[in-house]
């Protein structure tokens, strides 16, 4: 077996081995993760996508949106959406300063994005408790009302990871992204939470790409 | 190089180091189910109390749009929602989120679970234990199921006289039908699905240990959920819910919906958990070529957990807003549809078939090899049947819809669809017939009930192409053939495959052997009388009763007897399984430690119940876990590996520095 | 954990499930309503119902409802379940005491399967003082008078009955507010049907969506035995 | 059977050909079986022979049966003899041959069980198109319709026009309309035998199924949604109305009988509902006959209110879409 044949690196005990080994599985298990998750996520707001436009296109009661339609607030909605969009944005511009070793940067624009994802959600409630239309007035109304309670959980979801990342980051030297840190313990460490920013980042990405979708759905046509 | 100021700290690079929560605290101040419960109650009280402040709130829509719903349900909504977000941080499944919310490191609490029994009653990551919780989690749910359907079939005993009346009827109706359909997702992909996934990979341990333990403590919340809707009157709907019906019924739905939707939870992160464990975290040699055929099938179960579950969970959280906050996505006059929900539901509803049905052909997959004492036959067939199986699963759901006047001039193609399925179906029994070729068969009670598996799922799939037929379809949709058809794929299926996993790996898990004579006795009685109680409402159905009536022809009452007696035996047969199971768990105990079944399965390669940690080292997999009767085959995997031997099969950049 | 600890626990953890399965097995027991049977004499039954704005059973929800009168105590017992013989000439006498709704389907204002396929109603001030004559009519339109309450239908035995509402002026004015109803503006409505000729349990129930704040008015007491909908026993 | 073609390499010297005697035990099994099938269980197939859609039905369940009561029978008689003559014998600890494929066997399962699946397809789809949707509700604009259907305004007896009748779903009772007799309504159902019925399902509230099973009809009652269905009776006799989609309480009594009689006989029973509705004003009542109804809109009950000047005891139902901001007062 070719597993069998390869010469072990010197000095390499087992459990430093294992340790290695299941880094090593952790690390690609933080990929997969994320990735799967925005295959599952994808699923939920296709939910909504196919409730949009199915209601959209049956129109029952001639009430996808009504004859004394108002629609919401296009001010409201291009700044929440554009809040999202900023703050991947700067945690997308502030992981590749992490990747240089600027921590501290990083760090700054992560508060913003975290800061700009709060700010996103208490505003997405202010909409939702002062909406120009009653949840049962139209079709659009209930896909309105029904989508972004969902979108704002899991957009908290995704704030939390955030915080815990920065709080994480508090802990990891700064050096120790750009050198080999002097314990492979201490490596492990540095790997595991770049693998989880790059998680998040991806998974911020994405949700920012989501709302951009339903703030056209919603706003635009 | 960037020049960071960083003070020093006389720390480790995770923060300082705190001393692992030990057992100095006195077991009552320790999380557990009972401060779960404790958690659960006050959790309802706030949710109560918060439903009850955000009523008046949206009073003035209720008015408006006359309310959709009498009931406040509001209070009832959150109450629950808040019930089970207490009751988990009662058992203590914050807490580590607050530990990574404070930048404190974790505490590796994977394999050391405190204590002896305590262990099985608290957020434990084991997934050994885990994997019991579910296995004596599921039966109870899967009996409590079963005493609804007897309940059910007592009505059925006359054409006219109620012992039950319609309301209550229905209401068992649907606490048996969503018991069984939201928690048997379940049966076997949480008991042995989470207990063997590292030990037949090779791997010490899961993804997410946390993820995987949050799974099962979502049910017994689930359970005590859907039950409570008994004592709010029960749902009229059945598991499938129909809208509007469903925004017309009681408060009972609201537990429907909420029970449903957490059991959703549940499974989307089983299976997320399972799938990055399956693909991560294999051990060295472990190719996907070489995986257990259980393995596959409980990957490709969790990514149709994984992706078609959202749907579920989107939809019954679409009825609780109609519910509550009044909006109308199910409500045609106001400008949503009744359509939405039958598609959003099937969406997921058929995907859930096969979540039910694959694990049942993963299980007598694996056994069957053991105690034909042959390589499994076909074994790319057999995992491209399970891929096919589920990849099409997707494609079906409007088979469901024939007759409801959506889209039908789709049908044909569905139609299409829905026979190509039998295709990779028809897989399982190609692998079963080459394997039983010229073999040497063992009639274990594992392999007894596999066989079983077998025949019953050959009648249910063969039913199931009656069904997918249109012209034939509009005779036997909605009546009981369909009823008898699901029966035999689910219960004949599946729960004959969760029989024979019990009776097959109960040794590994337990270290305990099953009563060998009960074990047939079990087997014997429940393949009887399943099959005398099934069997009928196929002709019952064709003969025009349609399901979930209380009331039918007075011609078809001797069948009607002839079923619910035969239930009655299943029940009697299932009692000597439960005793089987709880003797020899926990008064005979009879010791197993080695390997009963001479099987080459990884899982048996260590001694059971497993150690702590699965495997001494982490193995090095040498073989296909299928290879009996092959001379000179190589031991399944290498247990001791030499040093640099795991190293060498992953590349790290920190160990090569 | 000690093993006597551990042995407590568990006890109490299997005494609270069996708790709770008694306490769900007593609350379904305590459910079941009561029957009022009646009785033939010289050949007839007089079955006598009410229909209630809401009722005020403190125990259980404040729907709309029927009642059913003893005919022994006089009582008005709050069920929709009563027997009958078979084969036996029943008289019904249904007091309106709700006011009107629309119908779901106006179809349902025609009377159908009652002797002569009519009804006689007959309007009260209050109890004992009748404001017009007695008047027998094959149809009540619930859509252009909005005058039907609600309906009396067994869908089985074809009979389709629609129960007129109270006098509207009087109705606003002094309804009805405390159930059972002894006093206040109400309709009275009588009409025959022959029980059937076979034991067994017929289903009856109203086809006015008068579940007020459920969807379509369907929910609710229209879907509760004990409010809107009931069986009707025929014994041999 | 592919099952039958086994792989017969690994054969020892002494032993039967397993494949041929499996092969020949199906072969007899599979013809008994499907003679009696064809000839002897046929005739008492359901849903019986009471309409075109019925004797559809029937020959398409007899086919399917044909078809896999051989495939039910190979696997049986596969395992069966299997499970017979490949026991373990007591005493023997030896592993069985070690097979782990055969690509012919393989490729020949698969190639027949796909020929099996599309022929079943095609099948289906012929029977579903050319009889015109098979008696299963084909949505309000139904594309497969049967051929010279001709519909016009008033139904006589002794032509070939289309008889339309309504099935109005509610909880719990179906009503029918007959738009050809002025709209009339009956909790009855009768129909001329000989005719093309074209039945058009609808509901009032919830979601439930329109089931005459002798005649072959199945079509679901969606609210606000026309579900047409067509059947043409060829017996006369009694047959069975069920609701088939649960559809709250009264579902399981939801139930009721339906007559086939002659051309002439529902010509009277029609008429003389027609005219009785006349006389007592149930047909003035009725909303003119429409494909959908919504029972929240009645027009004549604004007048109805404005004369009593009240809301009634069940409230009102939905207002028009609203034009106000929320918090505004709500006037029904």
């Amino acid at each position: 077996m070719s597993e069998a044949t390869a010469t072990p690196p010197a000095g390499l005990n087992a459990d430093m081995e294992e340790a290695g080994f299941y880094h090593e599985c952790a690390l690609n298990g933080s990929w997969t993760a994320s990735r799967l998750a925005m295959g599952g996520l994808s699923f939920l707001f296709g939910s909504f996508l196919f409730a949009y436009f199915y209601l959209r296109s049956l129109n029952s009661g001639g009430r996808w949106e009504g004859s004394g339609y108002h629609a919401p607030s296009m001010i409201m909605g291009t700044v929440m959406m554009l809040m999202v969009l900023i703050s991947a944005g700067i945690n997308y511009a502030a992981v590749q300063r992490i990747k240089a070793g600027h921590k501290k940067a990083w760090q700054i624009g992560g508060v913003i994005a975290l800061l700009l994802g709060l700010a996103t959600i208490s505003m997405q409630i202010f909409e939702l408790l002062n909406l120009p239309f009653y949840p049962a007035s139209s079709g659009f109304a209930s896909v309105f009302v029904g989508f972004y309670p969902v979108f704002i959980i899991v957009v908290l979801s995704a704030m939390i990871w955030l915080e815990t990342l920065l709080a994480r980051s508090r802990f990891i030297p700064g050096i120790a992204f750009v050198e080999q840190p002097p314990t492979y313990e201490e490596a492990f460490v540095v790997q595991r939470f770049q693998a989880s920013v790059s998680g998040f980042t991806a998974i911020w990405n994405y949700l920012a790409v989501i709302a951009i979708l339903f703030w056209f759905l919603f706003y635009v046509i | 190089m960037a020049i960071e100021i960083e003070p020093e700290k006389a720390q480790g690079p995770s923060g300082p180091v705190h001393a692992a929560p030990g057992n100095s605290k006195p077991w009552w101040a320790r999380p557990a189910v009972h401060t779960g419960l404790i958690g659960a109650v006050i959790g309802y009280i706030i949710g109560h109390w918060l439903g009850n402040l955000i009523s008046p709130a949206t009073a003035g829509v209720s008015s408006f749009s006359t309310g959709l719903s009498d009931v406040r349900n509001w209070p009832l909504v959150l109450g629950y929602v808040f019930g089970t977000i207490g009751w988990l941080a009662g058992l203590g499944v914050f807490n580590d989120l607050g530990r990574l919310m404070l930048g404190k490191p974790l505490p590796d609490a994977e394999h050391a679970p405190a204590g002896g029994v305590a262990k099985y009653f608290r957020y434990t990551l084991d997934h050994k234990v885990v994997g019991i919780q579910y296995l004596f989690g599921m039966t109870t749910y899967f009996l409590t199921g079963g005493l609804f359907a007897m309940a059910i079939r007592t009505e059925l005993l006359s054409p006219t006289y109620h012992v039950l009346n319609a309301s209550q009827y229905l209401m068992v109706v649907g606490e048996h039908s969503t018991m069984m359909m939201m928690m048997m997702s379940s049966v076997v992909l949480g008991p042995f699905g989470q207990f063997f996934a590292p030990l037949m990979i090779g791997s010490k341990r899961m993804a997410f240990p946390r993820i995987e333990a949050l799974a099962f403590w979502l049910t017994p919340a689930a359970y005590v959920i859907l039950l409570s809707g008994i004592l709010l009157g029960g749902f009229p709907t059945g598991w499938t819910g129909y809208e509007p019906l469903a925004t017309q019924a009681g408060p009972g739905m609201d537990t429907y919906a909420l029970a449903f939707g957490l059991m959703g939870i549940s499974l989307i992160l089983a299976g997320f958990n399972l799938i990055v464990t399956y693909i991560n975290y294999r051990a060295p040699g472990m190719r996907w070529s070489r995986l257990p055929m259980f393995v596959w099938s409980m990957f490709t179960v969790s990514f149709l957990q994984v992706l078609s579950v959202p749907v579920l969970v989107a939809g019954l959280y679409m009825m609780l807003m109609d519910r509550t906050a009044q909006t109308a996505f199910f409500t045609n006059q106001l400008g949503g549809s009744s359509y939405l929900w039958e598609d959003v539901f099937w969406f997921f509803g058929h995907p859930e078939v096969y979540i039910l049905a694959l694990p049942g052909f993963g299980v007598v997959s694996e056994i069957i090899p053991v105690f034909t004492r042959k390589p499994l036959f076909g074994y790319r067939v057999a995992a491209a049947g399970m891929i096919g199986v589920s990849l099409l699963s997707f494609f079906v759901w409007q088979h469901h819809l024939f007759d409801s006047g959506i889209n039908p001039d789709m049908r044909p193609l569905f139609m299409l669809t829905t026979e190509l399925i039998s295709i990779p179906t028809g897989f399982i029994y190609l692998v079963a017939a080459g394997t039983f070729w010229k073999a040497k068969i063992t009639f274990s009670v594992p392999m007894l009930f596999a066989i079983a598996m077998y025949f019953n799922f050959l009648i249910g799939g063969v039913s199931g192409v009656f069904l997918s037929d249109v012209p034939a379809d509009v005779t036997e949709h909605g009546s009981f053939f369909v009823m008898a058809h699901f029966h035999y794929t689910i219960m004949g299926g599946l729960i004959f495959a969760f029989m024979a996993g019990i009776y097959y790996w109960l040794p590994k898990m337990l270290g305990v052997k099953m009563n060998e004579k009960l074990g047939k006795w079990h087997f014997w009685t429940m393949f009887i009388t399943f099959n005398s109680t099934f069997l009928p409402l196929f002709a019952l159905g064709m003969m025009g009763m349609p399901r979930r009536v209380f009331e039918y022809q007075r011609n078809l009452q001797t069948l009607n007897d002839w079923v619910s007696i035969s239930s009655y035996l299943l029940g009697v047969s299932l009692l000597i399984f439960l005793i089987n199971l709880i003797m020899s768990t926990l008064v005979w105990r009879v010791k197993e430690s080695g390997n009963p079944w001479r099987s080459r399965g990884l899982e048996w390669q260590v001694s059971s119940p497993p150690p702590p940690e699965n495997f001494e080292r982490v193995p090095v997999v040498l073989s296909h876990p299928y290879l009996y009767g092959v001379k000179d085959a190589p031991p399944v995997a290498d247990l001791n590996p030499p040093v640099g031997v795991v190293a060498s099969a992953y590349a790290s950049a920190g160990l090569e520095a | 954990m000690s093993l006597p600890a551990r042995i407590v626990t568990l006890l109490v953890a299997f005494a609270a499930v069996v708790a709770g399965a008694v306490f769900l097995v007593v609350n379904y027991i305590a459910s079941s309503l009561p029957t009022v049977h009646y009785v033939a004499s010289g050949g007839v039954v007089n079955v006598v119902l009410q229909e209630d704005p809401q009722n005020n059973d403190p125990s259980n929800p404040d729907w709309v409802s029927y009642y059913v009168q003893n005919p022994q105590t006089k009582q008005w017992v709050h069920t929709t379940l009563f027997s009958v013989p078979k084969h036996t000439r029943v008289n019904v006498t249904i007091l309106g005491y709700d006011g009107c709704t629309p119908l779901r389907n106006n179809y349902w204002s025609q009377v159908q399967g009652t002797t002569g396929s009519t009804v006689t109603v007959q309007q009260f001030a209050t109890v004992g003082k009748p404001i017009d004559s007695p008047t027998t009519t094959k149809m009540i339109n619930s859509w252009s008078n909005c005058a039907v309450a609600h309906t009396f239908a067994i869908p089985s035995m074809h009979l389709f009955v629609p129960v007129p509402s109270p006098n509207t002026a009087l109705f606003n004015k002094d309804a009805c507010g405390v159930s059972p109803c002894t006093s206040g503006p109400h309709s009275q409505e009588t009409f025959s049907f022959m029980s059937p000729d076979h034991a067994g349990y017929w289903r009856w129930q109203c086809f006015i969506p008068c579940g007020g704040g459920f969807l379509d008015g369907n929910g609710g007491p229209m879907q509760t035995i004990g409010y809107m909908t009931g069986e009707m026993e025929v014994s041999a | 059977m592919a099952e039958s073609q086994a792989p017969t390499a690994a054969a020892g010297k002494a032993e039967p050909n397993h494949a041929v005697r499996i092969a020949s035990i199906w072969l007899v099994l599979a013809i008994v079986a499907d003679l009696l099938i064809y000839f002897v269980w046929q005739p008492h197939l359901p849903p019986g022979r009471m309409s075109d859609n019925a004797r559809g039905q029937q020959f398409d369940i007899t086919v399917m049966a044909v078809l896999c009561a051989p495939v039910l029978l190979g696997v049986w008689t596969y395992f069966g003899y299997a499970l017979v003559n490949w026991r373990r014998r007591a005493g023997d600890t030896e592993d069985g041959p070690p097979i782990e494929g055969n690509g012919k066997v393989q490729a020949a399962w698969i190639t027949v069980t796909s020929l099996i699946v599309l022929s079943l397809a095609a099948f289906g789809t012929y029977e579903l198109i050319v009889p015109a949707g098979a008696g299963g509700g084909e949505g309000p604009v139904p594309i497969w319709k049967p051929s010279g259907v001709v519909t016009t305004a008033a139904w006589t007896p002794g032509s070939t026009h289309t008889l339309v009748v309504q099935a109005i779903g509610q909880q719990w009772n179906w009503t029918y309309r007959f738009p050809q007799f002025g709209g009339m309504e009956t909790t009855g159902l009768e129909l001329p035998i000989n005719t093309p019925v074209e039945f058009h399902v609808t509901s009032l509230d919830v979601i439930h199924s329109f089931w005459a099973y002798q005649l072959g009809v199945k079509a679901d009652a969606n609210p606000g949604v026309d579900n047409v269905a067509f059947v043409k009776p060829l017996q006369l006799g009694q047959f069975v109305v069920r609701c088939n989609e649960l559809c709250g309480i009264w579902h399981g009594a939801m139930f009721d009988y339906g007559n086939v009689v002659t051309a002439s006989q529902f010509q009277s029973w029609a008429t003389s509902i027609q005219t009785k509705e006349r006389a007592n004003g149930t047909l003035a009542a009725l909303p003119p006959y429409a494909t959908t109804y919504d029972p929240t809109e009645i027009s004549q009950l604004g007048q109805a209110w404005a004369k009593l000047g009240i809301v009634g005891a069940g409230g009102y139902y939905y207002p028009g879409p609203q034009t106000g901001t929320p918090g505004d007062p709500v006037s029904p």
